[in-house]
């Protein structure tokens, strides 16, 4: 039996929840396991770089990667992993658009700093210390990895072969993936592994519960009121994104009665998940009236940008720039 | 034997620049749009006291007929009751255009010798300036001075007519910040 | 151009029926305009994809003018309010992003407007000039920020 | 956000001289009708006529002051001299319409503290605008003592009320004069002369013009029957009075038309006192408004 | 620029017009030239002075079968100019015509910049633009539709009824719409018409008469239009035959109900008559009305405001043909083209009340004066004043409205050439003296110069000046009981005042008042003084921007009647052009749905203004039915995962246009 084949993950800034996707996979692990051997895992097996360092450039064969890159420690590991890998995987959301953390592109990172060293209602640092990458404190200096100006995507500063979109992945997705990889004609480079080729509505039980022509007097939001649970959401007045949204998580969101939020991301051919987004929204509604417009978007709308943006803002048109070498 | 005056213009003798000047000023700027109708003179209730109908003072200004225009009695005659202006069918400021063509003929002291109008203008003009305020009684005998005191014994009669109906007094009206005004003319004239 | 003034790029993306035609107008007419607008047709402002209005702040412009029939006019009834829908959650989305929303306009510009386009393109270069390069928003300053190591 | 304006009254220098009468029987029918407008405090001259054909700037900025000082107050204008109306809307419009003019006006301002009370906001308005749009034909009938019936009234707009800056008539044929002077009762005539100039400063420089043009209205006042002559301005009101003996030398003529202002007329109608209304300035008395027939 | 999806390898070349020197006047084509040569794909870059010309069409002819080339870019004029020019190029030389895209450098660049630096640099970022986009071109199919080979004509004045007349007698159905209760708009009230002085009825009444008996032609008077569907080929259009009272089939015109009506006299202004005489509740517009048939008005008809008339008329009528309860009838029609012939509205004068009009008696609109003057008039063509005297002086005042900032700013074109006919009628008529005031006397047309000069030798005393004021004010005794004309006489130079028993004022032609309702119901465009907005002023001055309907006469413009008579046919003419082609070709810039990305989210559906969406039940998707679809996009902007898309406006075509204009 030959050699098995390397596999390493890792995590950027993300929340973890990718990680536990991976434990998740349970038995399924296993069998990738006997597949496979993993050479880095942070999160669950004690690593350190230099194993990784020590190792022949592609001589593992895939890496999974998830969470977005926002500090020149996360640049360096994204950039060594690539080069140590013949595979290089984006796993979820924040590794595929940006994800979450990349909705702090909306802010500078003075923005930033300043309110949670300063403005920040809760804060108490009297002497306004910040965190720099070369910190003395006493007779000790201390390194710590520098806070770029933005987020981004992982291939935004790799390149990256394939994607897996959630958030985090589901098992079901992540599974098909795995499936994808080792089976006998793999998918072109840069394909979405184990998601669907279209939008979520195409899976969503509640597709059915829909008018033939849809419009929207008002949005409704989520935290404010109860939907009934046996409608589409989005003709309840819900901004629900499954139109516009990568199927493949069989609709789990709106099973539980809350509206889809975009974590698989666009489909194929859609360059800016949100501006999409938006068009479809604004296009359904029910007013040809300027003002009237306006109050319905304040009312259901206000601060559209976290709704439609929410994963992806680091790979919308505007951000969707390749990192220069260490950042910016 | 009677003498015959040469009438035709050489171009060498127009004033260009007289033009530009006046399409430069506000209100003016509409000068070059004339279709010569005539309802400027036909309107207007003083044209037939005019040496030139304003239409013709119109294309004169537009063509540089510098001269002309400044030493005719026309502009003075002007009483600016804006008819012209409201009728023009090509909405020119006729009015506006005959205060400028009077401002450059003072300037330029182009006025008919002894002409009052000008006169007036003038004496109203320094009062205010340093009073503020107008008192009529003083402008009528600044005016008539400058005239001639002929004209101050043929109206005495109708003037202590006014005085007894008490239309006229001597009470001199002014205004009590005048520095500022000072400082205020002062600083537009700049 | 003009001496060493800031020149902003203007893109233009009109409908076929009423801006485009008016554009024709004002050339008929030599309205002269600033040369900094540059001119996409579409059939209908409704087929404006907001993705298009990135696409073209990504691509360079510092201003973008969407053009199409006055309301009641729409060649196709009502794509017209269909783009009034998107423009005004756009530029909500834009201000949040870190881009002056003023950089987005959208105009009712009807055929027999030839004036009209020339006023606004005027106004809207002049604007944007006095705005400044879409480089000095917020939202491309993040990404051309240089980190010293 | 202009609701319920406050006003100044801006009299303006003829009302301080020839035409005390108008201001008399202004204030006395304001003061009647309740109608509240103080004099604008330290008023100058509007920077009239003949002052634009010396320097218009001057003169724009001398209007502007006056415009300045009322809107410090937020406060609009009320001004009764045709000239002085004219003068300052065209300054106030000027100033709006020109950059030029503006730049200019300002830096003035400036040296004297008003530039940032001035936003160009303040109204200019006429007593007779006030009259019909403010407080309104049907409230002044409804205040009417006495009907001035058989009384023909020759209502004389003359040029600067009307022309060109009036946005409450129409500057062609106006007709709000007719509407207010028939509200008391009396009959008004049809006359194209209506809006004719009435000479102005002319018939004071050039007599043999401007006494001519006065002549022609009072001739076809007369050609008309009209009893009195009813006019808006005092320079008119002047021209037409004042020289009346004067030209039936010249021209031949029997005149002896009474001129009187609007406010006497309405004054008359509200039964305010003849002293108030300052008929006692009057050259030529309008008896036909007291004659016991119209009681 | 993004890579391409694999059609073949792609081909690119690309033309430079100058436009004589429109173009190359202000852009340096040689530079555009050269910048062009470097552009991706471009294979070829050429100049040429004219390319809409045969040799410069040949050029790209020659170009694609020796260069083999596969994508055309012409650098121009506007597309709706000669899009279709070079489209047909391409075809002739074997190559899709869709795979051409159109630079314009005239309209928006040349014409429009002043320095030629930046209108150089503008064309280029043009020129880039389009290259850029026709990469991604591809051959598409035309689409044909069959034509309905029936017109919609509009207005039945001497324009409407010319142009029906054209078309009916081709053997193509017209169904003819006028507002009023006959036809023969303002032509059938003139007595003369200028130059020739012939009699206008006698030219008009015929033709009316032909309207009425031809076969082909189906007459809705007393009519108008409600609602216009579809789109060129295939309107469909509702029609509202309002309630006349009085059935056309059954009534003769015997007046047999006007004589037996409760009044005895005619009491109320006579539309016809501008007013000059009165008529009955019930009554016939004129002798010669089409059809002849009575009409009653609800507004002064007693049975209408009471309901208790005694209906005098009703009994006097044997066919029965007055019928109190005729209700107003929706008529639905179908045609292939429409022809707009809604004409113009006089001048309204009391606008200028120094003219005095209503409120001296004796100054009149010239229209009044044509009703006057003509033999079956209100005074059977006697030319005399209200009061019965016959006028010894007449003045004539041109530019009534017209010419006028306060007013409207254009020249209505028929004011001084009917002014002169009506000074040389009034003339004729009364002997008296005319003077006729105007600015510039305008009189270019056959024989109009000639009929000034008769005019001058008739005597007729020409005044050059815009009249100042008209009155009743009397300064010198044979003044007193006229009208006082104030004038300056520019040619002399003095201010003159000229005492007349008449004034006429020869009031100026306006769009209709409801153009604008028009307007929309056709979406057509208008000028912004209201007439409707021809294609191309010199090049296509009956088509509108609409396909398949088409304006004559003077709702296009003031226009006099032979202008007017030959715009109709022309529209006439090429309304038939279209229907004889029985199908016409629709742009294929269809949308249509990608069914393998389509989910089924149903949000283009509600969005299509055409209804042309629907959604697949068993397939689960939506289907656009592109019979139905018009191409405007919305939908394509609209979907939230790219299965709607656009033939000619592909996302991927926009994108390339957006990068190359900007890059």
């Amino acid at each position: 039996m030959a050699e098995k084949a390397k596999v390493a993950f890792y995590w950027c800034a993300s929340c973890g929840g990718c990680e536990e996707a991976v434990v998740d996979l349970a038995e399924d692990i296993l069998q990738v396991v006997d597949k496979a051997e993993i050479v880095f895992w942070p999160v669950a097996m004690d690593f350190k770089r230099e194993d990784v360092e020590s190792l022949k450039d592609e001589e593992i064969l895939v890496t999974f990667i998830n969470g977005a890159v926002r500090t020149s420690e996360q640049e360096e590991m994204v950039r060594l992993l690539r080069k140590k890998s013949k595979i290089l995987i984006a796993f979820g959301s924040c590794a595929y658009t940006g994800g979450v953390p990349g909705l702090a592109n909306s802010y500078s990172r003075e923005e930033i700093l300043s309110f949670y060293y300063k403005d920040g209602d809760t804060v108490f640092n009297p002497d306004n210390k910040r965190p720099t990458p070369h910190f003395i404190e006493g007779n000790f200096a201390f390194e710590i990895p520098e806070f770029y100006e933005r987020v981004y995507a992982v291939d935004q500063v790799v390149d990256v072969d394939y994607y897996i979109p959630g958030c985090a992945p589901t098992r079901k997705v992540v599974k098909n993936s795995i499936d994808a990889l080792f089976s006998s004609q793999i998918p072109p480079k840069g394909s979405v592994l184990g998601a669907s080729s279209r939008s979520l509505c195409s899976e969503c039980p509640l597709n059915e519960t829909k008018p033939e022509k849809i419009y929207l007097k008002s949005f409704k939001r989520i935290d404010k009121s109860q939907p009934e649970s046996d409608k589409c959401l989005l003709i309840q007045g819900y901004p629900c994104l499954g139109p516009v949204t990568r199927g493949g998580c069989e609709a789990l969101c709106v099973k539980a009665n809350y509206p889809c939020t975009g974590c698989f991301g666009p489909v194929d051919g859609v360059k800016d998940y949100g501006a999409k987004a938006i068009s479809f929204l604004s296009s359904i509604i029910d007013s040809i009236d300027e003002k009237e417009i306006e109050k319905i978007i304040d009312e259901g709308l206000s601060n559209p940008l976290a709704i439609v943006y929410r994963y992806s803002l680091p790979k919308s048109l505007i951000f969707d720039t390749k990192i220069k070498k260490n950042g910016g | 034997m009677e003498t015959y005056v040469r009438t035709i213009k050489y171009e060498k003798e127009l004033d260009r620049s007289f033009t530009k000047e006046i399409l430069s000023i506000p209100g003016c700027e509409g000068l070059t749009n004339c279709i010569q109708c005539g309802t400027c003179s036909g309107t207007c209730p003083v044209s037939i006291y005019m040496d030139y109908p304003p239409r013709r003072i119109i294309a004169m200004v537009r063509e540089g007929f510098k001269d002309e225009v400044l030493s005719s009695k026309t502009i003075w005659l002007c009483a600016s009751c804006y008819a012209c202006t409201v009728e023009c069918p090509q909405n020119i400021k006729i009015t506006d255009i005959m205060y400028a063509l009077k401002r450059i003929a003072m300037r330029e002291r182009r006025y008919p010798k002894g002409f009052p109008i000008p006169i007036l203008a003038k004496a109203f003009f320094d009062i205010v300036s340093n009073k503020g305020r107008q008192t009529e009684s003083k402008l009528v005998m600044n005016v008539w001075l400058k005239i001639s005191l002929l004209k101050i014994l043929k109206n005495s009669l109708f003037g202590l007519k006014l005085l007894r109906k008490g239309k006229l007094h001597f009470k001199e009206e002014k205004i009590k910040d005048r520095e500022s005004l000072k400082l205020l003319l002062e600083e537009v004239k700049k | 151009m003009k001496d060493n003034k800031f020149e902003p790029k203007i893109l233009g993306i009109f409908c076929n029926w009423c801006t485009y035609l008016a554009a024709d107008l004002a050339g008929v007419s030599r309205m002269d305009y600033p040369s900094n607008i540059r001119i996409v047709r579409t059939m209908c402002s409704g087929r404006v994809d907001p993705q298009f209005v990135l696409w073209g702040f990504k691509n360079g412009a510092d201003g973008i003018l969407i053009g199409g029939c006055h309301p009641g006019d729409c060649h196709y009834i009502e794509g017209n309010y269909k783009t009034l829908r998107r423009y005004l959650i756009l530029k909500r989305i834009l201000r949040e992003m870190g881009i002056n929303e003023k950089r987005l306009r959208l105009e009712w510009i009807s055929a027999s407007e030839g004036e009209k386009l020339q006023r606004v393109v005027r106004e809207f270069t002049e604007e944007i000039r006095n705005l400044g390069p879409i480089s000095e928003d917020r939202a491309f300053k993040l990404q051309l920020a240089e980190h010293k190591k | 956000m202009r609701e319920n304006r406050k006003y100044f009254y801006y009299p303006g220098c003829s009302l301080k001289g020839t035409s005390l009468a108008y201001e008399k029987s202004l204030l006395a029918v304001f003061k009647y009708l309740g109608f509240e407008a103080p004099e604008l405090p330290d008023w100058n001259c509007c920077g009239a006529t003949s002052y634009m054909s010396i320097d218009e700037m001057s003169a724009f900025s001398l209007a502007v002051r006056n415009l300045a000082i009322a809107e410090k107050e937020k406060r609009d204008i009320v001004a009764p001299c045709s000239a002085c109306y004219m003068v300052l809307n065209k300054a106030k419009k000027y100033v709006e319409e020109y950059e030029g003019v503006k730049d200019v006006i300002f830096k003035g301002l400036e040296k004297i503290g008003l530039k940032e009370h001035f936003k160009g906001d303040v109204k200019v308005r006429h007593p007779l605008d006030i009259f019909i749009n403010e407080i309104g034909i049907e409230n002044i009938k409804a205040k009417i003592k006495r009907k001035l019936n058989g009384v023909r009234v020759f209502s004389y707009y003359g040029c600067l009320l009307v022309r060109p800056f009036t946005d409450f008539d129409n500057p062609r044929y106006p007709t709000m004069l007719d509407n207010l002077v028939s509200a008391t009762g009396a009959e008004t005539i049809e006359s194209a002369l209506k809006t004719k100039c009435c000479g102005g400063s002319l018939t004071g420089t050039l007599e043999n013009v401007g006494l001519r043009l006065s002549y022609l209205i009072l001739k076809e006042a007369k050609r008309k029957g009209a009893h009195l002559i009813v006019t808006v301005c005092p320079l008119c009101q002047f021209n037409l009075e004042a020289y009346q003996d004067r030209m039936e030398k010249i021209f031949h003529d029997k005149l002896g038309i009474p001129v009187i202002f609007f406010t006497q007329i309405l004054g008359v109608a509200f039964e305010i006192d003849g002293k108030e209304l300052g008929f006692n300035h009057s050259l030529i008395y309008p008896d036909i408004l007291y004659q016991k027939a119209l009681v | 620029m993004d890579k391409i999806k694999g059609n073949g390898e792609i081909r690119v070349g690309v033309y430079i017009c100058h436009c004589g020197t429109n173009i190359a006047g202000r852009v340096n084509i040689k530079e555009v030239v050269e910048f062009a040569s470097k552009l991706p794909y471009v294979v070829v870059s050429r100049e040429y002075k004219y390319m809409c010309s045969d040799p410069g069409q040949e050029l790209i002819k020659n170009d694609i079968k020796e260069l083999k080339l596969n994508r055309i870019v012409v650098a121009s004029c506007s597309p709706h100019l000669h899009e279709h020019t070079f489209r047909k190029a391409c075809e002739d030389a074997g190559l899709n015509p869709f795979n051409f895209q159109m630079a314009n450098i005239r309209e928006h660049v040349s014409w429009v910049t002043k320095e030629s630096k930046e209108a150089t640099e503008k064309a280029k970022a043009m020129v880039r633009a389009a290259v850029y986009r026709v990469v991604f071109h591809e051959s598409l199919e035309r689409k044909s539709q069959e034509i309905n080979p029936n017109v919609l004509v509009i207005g039945g004045g001497i324009a409407g009824i010319s142009a029906s007349l054209v078309v009916a007698d081709s053997g193509k159905k017209v169904y003819l719409v006028e507002r009023e209760p006959s036809i023969g708009g303002h032509m059938a009230k003139f007595d003369k018409t200028f130059p020739t002085l012939d009699c206008a009825s006698c030219i008009l009444t015929p033709k009316m008469t032909q309207v009425k008996d031809h076969p082909n032609i189906e007459l809705f008077t007393y009519s108008e239009i409600e609602e216009v569907d579809g789109y060129v080929g295939n309107f469909k259009v509702k029609i509202r035959k309002r309630a006349r009272y009085v059935d056309v089939e059954k009534c003769v015109g015997c007046y047999a109900c006007i004589e037996a009506c409760v009044y005895k006299e005619g009491k109320f202004p006579d539309e016809f008559n501008e007013g000059l005489s009165k008529r009955k509740p019930i009554y016939i517009p004129f002798p010669q009305a089409v059809p002849l048939a009575a009409v009653i008005d609800p507004a002064t008809c007693i049975q209408f405001l009471s309901g208790k008339c005694k209906r005098s008329c009703q009994q006097a009528c044997e066919r029965g043909a007055i019928d109190f309860d005729m209700r107003d009838e929706i008529v639905e029609v179908q045609v292939g083209a429409i022809i707009v012939a809604t004409g113009f509205k006089t001048f309204d004068p009391s606008r200028i009340p120094q003219y005095g009009y209503g409120r001296y008696q004796n100054v009149y609109k010239s229209i009044e004066i044509e009703r006057l003057v003509n033999s079956s008039g209100p005074t059977g063509g006697e030319v005399i004043l209200r009061d019965g005297r016959k006028p010894q002086s007449v003045g004539i005042i041109h530019c009534v409205g017209s010419r006028d900032k306060n007013y409207n700013i254009w020249c209505s074109r028929v004011c001084c050439m009917y002014s002169l006919k009506l000074a040389h009628l009034i003339k004729e008529r009364t002997h008296a003296e005319v003077y006729c005031f105007y600015i510039d006397m305008r009189t270019p047309g056959k024989g109009y110069e000639e009929f000034y000069h008769k005019l001058m030798e008739e005597g007729v005393h020409f005044i050059r000046g815009k009249v100042a004021e008209v009155t009743d004010w009397a300064i010198t005794p044979e003044e007193e009981g006229k009208l006082v004309i104030r004038v300056e006489d520019t040619l002399i130079g003095v201010v003159r005042r000229i005492p007349v028993d008449m004034v006429v004022l020869a009031v100026g032609l306006e769009p209709q008042p409801d153009a604008d309702e028009i307007r929309r119901l056709l979406n057509i465009s208008c000028s912004k003084e209201g007439w409707f907005l021809e294609r191309h002023p010199k090049l296509a001055p009956v088509s509108t921007f609409t396909d398949g309907v088409f304006i004559a006469g003077a709702c296009q413009g003031p226009k006099d009647i032979p202008d007017t008579v030959a715009q109709a046919e022309a529209a006439a003419a090429e309304a038939l052009s279209l229907i004889d082609r029985k199908k016409i070709e629709l742009e294929p810039n269809t949308a249509w749905i990608d069914e393998e990305k389509c989910s089924g989210c149903h949000i283009c559906i509600g969005l299509c203004p055409y209804s042309a969406i629907s959604y697949n039940e068993e397939r689960k998707i939506a289907v656009i039915n592109e019979a139905l679809c018009k191409g405007c996009g919305v939908c394509v902007a609209a979907c939230p995962s790219k299965a709607a898309q656009q033939r000619l406006f592909l996302d991927d075509q926009i994108y390339a246009e957006i990068e190359g204009a900007l890059l």
